[in-house]
């Protein structure tokens, strides 16, 4: 029973600490953007204040679907977190596989689609036509780097993939596979739909694509989600390519480290056409993978 | 014994012809009531794997025996087919109100069961010919059963395409017989193996011939398309979730029964894997690739799925040609789902097609608020088919995966990830356009499709649930038939897989999963409670819209990706046929118009020209 | 045990009577010649078991055997005349229904017909093999003018190429008389190795052009179409069933006796094998529906004389049973594709659209014998393509299976065209009220579900005709033994 | 439910959250609009004080009415603020919005915004400059801040006033629930 109450206890805790972590490195964020505009910026703590206003304000909803999207989006982003070792918390990464966290940020992809869509916004439905088709993009080289990886490690486990880079920083993957590194940088941008990749929640175009018709607490609940992916991704990128970490504080310096490169790089690009980027992606970050994948395996 | 799970269903398809007659139900009725017999009394069998039964014929000088045996491989079809056609029967009870030809359906529908079965029992080439031609003819009338102009050139390139498989079948198979002197697998295998490899792989292909038609694999696969998609709205479920699978079914007896592997052993290897097999893998990549893009275009949403189909049959070959325990067992797995979600997707659309009279997507929408159990059903049914966790579609794809990651196949990887990570798009686009988004004027007034209709769908969704989270149950039933064929087996439990590389545990993510659906919800309910608009009342830039019709984003739904692929699709297999058949009636006309003109004097000559010409010719002789 | 020869005389005797019974009654025609055709398989059956052991001989007019005009009926011998008659009493229940202009003199041509078919088949003696071709060849000219304008043509034309056949096959009975200097068909076998080979190979060609038209062979056949398509239903249902029939067992019969060698046979094959092709070809894209089955018939003859022609005793059995089938099948296709242009009113295919729902009879019918014909399991069809495919194979004949399979696939296309037409599609036209045929598509049906399920019925007479037609030396041995 | 205001702590802080951080919806109806963009950029940067702009109404909190008014445009107004949702503030730019400005007499323009939407304040300046404008919302934040921007409360209260004000105007106007 003690069992239980404590799994519950760091269930949530990891829960709330994600949330916390991924919406301070969004302000860090929006204070990177100005800095490199030349102006001071919106405080580090301002999602916070977003979300919480957010969730004081009164909402619309458009039926069931609306909210179950809603909800499912954030479930979703909640139950992958569990299957990544963030530092020394390995959680449940032991049983997960890599590929099994991919599906899962589906599930959440899949319930925001299906919440937003519900809305019966045009805007919407073009957002996450938009937003399928570059997963399309992005997937197929992070799959075949993934596969390039299990293979050569014979584990899919994100656990056993972090521990296969243990010892000297030499061995992490950056190092040993450093193109592949680069590669898996890129797709992380565009799973983050960063700038250069953001054509499905472009404001000017389709009115902040699926998030068209989410206000107060819907609004709120897609914030945290994001966030929360935001960590899951650089948490991934982190463990497979910098070779995890011993405690959460290295960790969380080594997330923020690729999260203000991946932030500078995408603040330099205007957006991608939703083909260009799909051509984009299977141009070269496929290439330079199937290259490396070949590589790994003759 | 055997024989009457055969002929039961051919003799009760007669009497449901004339009692269809008087009363539109009474058919589907006696369908639903013999597929439940089948079902019950082929799950009893589970287990006597000894039952043979053989009676022999001399016919015209021939000594010929038809054996009939079971096997976990065989027992495993025929109980996939009898549920199949229970949940259809029940389905069409009341969905055939307005069907013209309502009792040619359960006729040909019931002769389909028995012959499917017959085919799945059969252990020598003649009864599976027979079976099959018969199975191929009766889903001939099914299939222009459907709609108006299309259905009838969609089964006349179909039965076309099947027919000319099939007599190559029978040719190769009584070749066979003048060596070996009887049609049984055994007896073949020995010759086949004992024989010179070039001659028995080519016969082996002749022979694998028809099972690729029926598979829909990439170069005979154009049929599917129409086929599926232009057939009655009930039978589709069976064309896809079943009558593919016998293709599938086939191949597995020419890959082992047959040891076709055996004999290729020797042959030159790509990566350890013979080189033919790892073209049928090619083959099974370039069908999932080439499905995939043609389905994102669809804008008929029963093509939609046909496609879809095509590209998940794809995984399945790949996953038998790589000839491995992990790659058999995911492909036998991904064989059992797909059944069971492409049969949910399709009774789903039926209901919708039964509501709304159409098929094109953008003619709906908005289906949600009138039909939200076929939402349900649906939706439950796309997650499985995209492979999303907690259903039963990742399990299957995730050990496929396991298989190629384990042998290093990065091409035939490439295509299954691209299969999967496209199948989120072209599953979303029907649930986006027919369900989600605008509900039109004219579908104001929709009910919920009757109970007998919900009957099936609701209990597809427990299955596609139940198979999601225990997959042990299909495990033990696929080792047994790994066991029969002599590859070994992959050790699993109740609720987790133990793969080349890594475990899977169901169990533990659908805990996780619910556990995160339970935070998210709670936080949701703790915010303040929102207010429901009317769907009209959306965020147009200031215009307040009024006609739904010009509010819903359906066409063209993936425009962007389809321009990347307009000339590869554009080109399309189905030319290469059309011309071929073009140029037979050209040829057809020419020779008429010089030979048979009609000119009296000219035949008149030919006599005498024919006299002549042998005269020159024996006396060259 | 009756006497045989019945057979030919009381159809003859009924038919030149013919006009007296008119004049008695308008009905009369009809019945007599059911009954003749009733009567005719009346005294086959009785002698059924009897030919069965060993062949009967029958000497005509006294005489013995090398003057005398001989009939050597043998088990072959007997299953064509089982096939004429039985068509032509098919036929004639199909006549009652029909009614034409002059049908006192149509029934008299179609006994005429039916007799001398017959008597082809059972004649031993050669130059009595060429008068009943003549009397058929005759009846059939003036039979097939019986349907109006344009079938003048089609049977000017038949009459002129079938006059330019009989002028071959005369020449070659008199080279073989002047070399052998008798007419018996075994006396003419047992002589062969004396004539000297150039003139055997002159003769031999002489006879294939004579009885190749009968046959529908390659180029000889291109009255087939216009015939069939333009005469009167019955009259294609008994040229197609019953006379060409006849016209195969002919070329057998003096193929398979005077000419053994397989140098002969092979040009057969080879005539058959393209006479299969392109019948099928041009079947493919007719747009008129009799002339469809016209052309797939003409094919089916290519098919029937290929197979024969391979020489195994396999083959020859393969053969003769398509020849029942094809015979059973194509009858009750000529009914029921009459019955439907008699109620669309027109002979073009697309007009047949939808008349499926209305014309059932004729429609299950069409669709029953096209199912057959394409090899449906449990159908006739099915077994014989079976022994078709296996024997050729045996005779390792691996280009013929294909090109046979071939004009399989092809035929599927054009006849399901057809089927999909007559059951898939809405109605064009209004429906004319046509006959009843139900009885003689009944009757059909059951031979065809018969034959296909269980064919034990026909196999054993099958084999002992294949058997007779091989080897030729016992037909010399019991027709000059018994001297 | 959200009209009998409880004016406990918890509405404070959200009163507080409300002021740093405003979503800015700006309707450009009039001249003011070309204003905005120097105010958010980098010489002015309205973001350090929490202010950024939203894309939809939905997630907007603040309506700027930059400028004049024509009827036609008055009638989008409308169910732009209708489709905002609850703590929401309506800011005019300039007198155009006071009372017409210099388009006083001219037959197809609103004269005075208020009789329409409650607007919380207004900005002098015939468009007035960013740091107007600047100085305008830090205001308006003060006033969020201690709970006096309640023109949404006002325009609840009484709906009639503005609805007749509107519908004389307009003639029909659409509603939603």
């Amino acid at each position: 029973m003690i069992d239980i109450i404590y799994r519950i206890g760091h269930f949530v805790l990891i829960t709330v600490f994600s949330m916390a972590l991924g919406l301070l490195f969004m302000g860090i964020a929006r204070k990177i953007v100005a800095r490199i505009q030349k102006r001071y910026g919106p405080p580090v703590y301002q999602p916070y204040l977003d979300v919480l206003k957010l969730f004081g304000k009164d909402a619309i909803t458009h039926g069931f679907i609306f909210d179950f999207g809603a909800i499912m989006a954030l479930g979703g982003v909640i139950a992958t977190l569990f299957f990544i070792p963030l530092g020394s918390w390995q959680l449940y990464s032991m049983e997960g596989t890599v590929i099994l966290v991919i599906y899962l940020l589906a599930i959440a992809s899949l319930g925001m689609a299906m919440g937003t869509v519900g809305s019966g916004n045009p805007q919407a439905s073009v957002g996450i036509s938009r937003a399928l088709m570059q997963m399309l993009g992005y997937e197929l080289p992070y799959l075949v780097i993934l596969f390039a990886l299990i293979y050569r490690y014979q584990t899919s486990s994100v656990w056993g993939l972090m521990q296969a880079q243990a010892g000297s920083f030499l061995n992490w993957n950056l190092f040993a596979y450093p193109l592949m590194a680069a590669v898996a940088f890129v797709v992380l941008i565009g799973m983050m739909g960063k700038k250069p990749f953001d054509s499905m929640i472009a404001p000017s175009e389709i009115g902040s694509g699926p998030v068209v018709e989410s206000g107060g607490k819907y609004l709120g609940m897609l914030l945290l989600q994001k966030s929360i992916t935001i960590i899951i991704e650089l948490a991934l990128y982190v463990n497979l390519f910098l070779g995890g970490a011993e405690n959460i504080l290295i960790f969380t310096f080594k997330m923020l480290i690729v999260w203000v490169l991946a932030t500078m790089f995408g603040s330099l690009f205007p957006r991608f056409r939703i083909e260009d980027g799909i051509k984009f992606f299977w141009k070269w970050p496929l290439g330079i993978a199937i290259l490396q994948a070949i590589y790994i395996i003759t | 014994m055997l024989t009457n799970y055969i002929f039961i269903p051919i003799a009760a398809a007669f009497i449901a012809y004339i009692l269809n007659k008087r009363n539109r139900k009474a058919g589907a009725v006696i369908t639903a009531l013999v597929s439940a017999y089948l079902l019950l009394s082929l799950t009893a069998l589970y287990g006597r794997w000894d039952i043979t039964q053989s009676f022999n014929l001399s016919l015209m000088g021939y000594k010929i025996d038809f054996l009939l045996a079971v096997n976990p491989l065989s027992w495993l079809f025929a109980v996939m087919t009898a549920a199949i056609s229970i949940l259809i029967a029940l389905f069409s009870i009341n969905s055939q109100e307005n069907f013209k030809f309502s009792s040619v359906f359960n006729l040909n529908f019931l002769i389909i069961i028995g012959s499917m079965i017959g085919i799945v029992f059969a252990r020598d080439f003649l009864t599976l010919f027979i079976f099959w031609e018969l199975m191929t003819w009766t889903s001939f009338y099914l299939i222009s059963a459907g709609k108006k102009k299309m259905a009838g050139r969609a089964a006349y390139r179909y039965i076309i395409l099947s027919a000319g498989a099939a007599y190559a079948f029978l040719m190769a198979a009584i070749f066979i017989f003048q060596q070996t002197g009887s049609f049984a697998f055994d007896s073949a295998a020995e010759f086949l193996v004992a024989n010179s490899p070039a001659q028995s792989i080519m016969l082996l292909l002749v022979i694998s011939l028809p099972f690729i038609v029926k598979a829909g694999i990439f170069p005979l696969h154009i049929w599917v398309k129409d086929a599926h998609g232009n057939a009655p709205k009930e039978f589709s479920p069976f064309l896809s979730g079943m009558m593919l699978k016998i293709g599938i079914y086939g191949m597995i007896v020419v890959f082992y029964q047959l040891s076709f592997f055996k004999i290729i052993e020797n042959t030159i290897a790509y990566r350890g894997l013979p080189l033919l097999s790892y073209l049928f893998a090619l083959l099974g990549a370039v069908t999932i690739i080439t499905g995939t893009i043609l389905a994102i275009r669809q804008e008929d949403m029963k093509k939609l799925v046909a496609y879809s189909s095509i590209s998940q049959m794809g995984y399945i070959i790949i996953g038998i040609a790589i000839a491995t325990p992990l790659g058999f067992s995911g492909s036998m797995l991904h064989l059992m789902n797909h059944l069971i979600f492409k049969s949910t997707i399709f009774l789903a659309l039926a209901a919708v097609i039964y509501r709304t009279g159409t098929t094109k997507m953008y003619e709906m929408g908005g289906l949600i608020f009138r039909m939200p159990l076929t939402f349900a059903a649906y939706l439950t049914a796309i997650i499985a088919l995209a492979g999303i966790p907690p259903t039963n579609g990742f399990i299957s794809k995730w050990v496929i995966y396991q298989a190629l990651i384990e042998k290093g196949y990065l091409f035939l990887a490439i295509a299954a990830f691209f299969g999967s990570i496209a199948s989120f798009m072209y599953v979303f686009k029907p649930l986006s356009t027919v369900f989600l988004g605008q509900l039109k004027p004219q579908h104001q007034n929709i009910k919920e499709v009757p109970l007998l209709m919900k009957i099936p769908m609701l209990i597809l969704i427990l299955v596609i649930v139940l198979f999601g989270v225990f997959p042990g149950i299909q495990m033990n039933i696929i080792n047994q038939i790994s066991g029969y064929l002599g590859i070994e087996t992959v050790n699993y439990t109740l609720y987790s897989i133990q793969g080349a590389n890594g475990a899977w545990n169901s169990l533990l993510i659908f805990n996780i999963f619910s556990a995160g659906f339970i935070i998210a919800l709670l936080l949701f309910s703790f915010a303040k409670k929102s207010k429901l608009v009317g769907l009209l009342d959306t965020y147009s830039s200031g215009e307040y819209i009024t006609d739904a019709e010009s509010y819903h984003y359906a066409y063209q739904y993936y425009r962007p990706f389809d321009r990347l692929f307009d000339n590869l699709a554009a080109k399309s297999l189905t030319d290469f046929y059309e011309t071929l058949t073009k140029n037979l009636v050209r040829s057809g006309e020419g020779l008429r118009r010089a030979l048979a003109a009609g000119k009296l004097q000219n035949y008149a000559l030919y006599s005498v020209l024919l006299f002549v010409i042998l005269a020159a010719v024996g006396w060259i002789i | 045990m009756v006497n045989l020869t019945l057979i030919i005389a009381i159809p003859l005797l009924m038919s030149f009577t013919m006009p007296i019974f008119k004049m008695l009654n308008q009905k009369l025609p009809k019945v007599i010649a059911l009954l003749t055709t009733a009567f005719n398989l009346l005294v086959l059956t009785a002698n059924f078991s009897q030919i069965m052991d060993s062949a009967i001989i029958i000497e005509l007019g006294g005489w013995q055997a090398p003057l005398a005009i001989n009939l050597y009926v043998g088990p072959l011998a007997l299953l064509a005349a089982f096939l004429i008659n039985g068509s032509a009493f098919i036929l004639s229940i199909y006549n009652l229904t029909q009614d034409y202009k002059f049908d006192d003199k149509f029934y008299l041509l179609f006994l005429m017909i039916t007799a001398g078919a017959s008597g082809m088949v059972m004649t031993g003696d050669l130059f009595n093999l060429f008068v009943f071709i003549e009397i058929t060849s005759i009846a059939a000219y003036s039979l097939t003018a019986f349907a109006g304008r344009d079938s003048y043509e089609a049977s000017f034309k038949y009459l002129v190429i079938g006059g330019i056949g009989s002028v071959f096959m005369l020449l070659g009975i008199g080279f073989t008389y002047s070399a052998v200097g008798s007419l018996n068909l075994a006396e003419i076998a047992a002589s062969a190795g004396l004539i000297n080979p150039l003139l055997l190979q002159i003769t031999a060609l002489l006879f294939l052009i004579g009885v190749g038209i009968e046959a529908e062979l390659f180029p000889l056949n291109f009255w087939v179409p216009d015939l069939y398509t333009e005469a009167p239903t019955a009259v294609s249902g008994i040229m197609s069933g019953a006379v060409s029939a006849a016209g195969i067992y002919a070329l057998a019969r003096i193929f398979f006796t005077l000419f053994p060698a397989q140098s002969f046979l092979n040009y057969l094959l080879y005539l058959g094998a393209i006479t299969l092709i392109l019948g099928e070809l041009i079947a493919y894209q007719q747009k008129n529906i009799k002339r469809m089955l016209a052309y797939s018939s003409l094919a089916q003859m290519g098919l029937i004389v290929a197979v024969i022609s391979l020489g195994t005793e396999g083959a020859v059995r393969a053969g003769l049973f398509q020849l029942v089938n094809h015979s059973i099948l194509k009858i009750l296709l000529f009914i029921s594709a009459g019955v439907l242009i008699s109620a669309a009113g027109s002979k073009n295919i697309d007009d047949l659209a939808g008349l499926g729902s209305k014309k059932k009879t004729a429609a299950f019918g069409f669709t029953i014998a096209a199912m057959g014909i394409l090899g449906v399991p449990f159908l006739n069809g099915f077994i014989s393509k079976f022994m078709i495919i296996s024997s050729s194979l045996n005779a390792d004949q691996f280009l013929l299976t294909v090109l046979i399979l071939l004009a399989a696939v092809i035929e599927i296309a054009y006849y399901l065209k057809v089927v999909q037409k007559l059951y898939f599609e809405d109605l064009k036209i209004e429906v004319k009220k046509t006959a009843v045929i139900t009885i003689p598509v009944v009757l059909l049906t059951l031979m065809i579900f018969g034959l296909g399920i269980y064919p034990q019925l026909i196999a054993d007479p099958l084999e002992k005709a294949a058997a007779e037609l091989i080897n030729n030396g016992s037909y010399i041995m019991t027709v000059l033994g018994g001297m | 439910m959200n009209n009998n205001f409880v004016k406990g702590s918890w509405q404070e802080i959200l009163d507080w959250a409300q002021n740093k951080s405003i979503n800015m919806l700006h309707y450009c109806t009039g001249c003011g609009a070309i204003e905005l963009p120097p105010t958010m950029t980098s010489r002015y940067d309205m973001s350090r004080f929490g202010i950024g702009p939203a894309a939809t109404p939905r997630q907007a909190d603040l309506l700027l009415v930059t400028g004049y008014l024509s009827t036609k445009t008055l009638r989008r107004l409308i169910y732009t603020y209708e489709q905002m949702q609850a703590p929401k503030f309506v800011v005019g730019f300039g007198s155009c919005t006071i009372n017409g400005g210099m388009y006083w007499d001219s037959y197809n323009t609103i004269k005075q915004l208020d009789k329409y939407l409650p607007v919380e304040m207004y900005i002098a300046g015939c468009m007035p400059r960013p740091e107007a404008i600047l100085d305008g919302l830090l205001k308006l934040k003060k006033m969020i801040a201690d709970g006096e921007a309640d023109g949404y409360q006002r325009y609840q209260d009484n709906l009639e006033y503005y609805h007749q004000n509107q519908e004389a105007v307009l003639g029909e106007v659409q509603r939603t629930q």
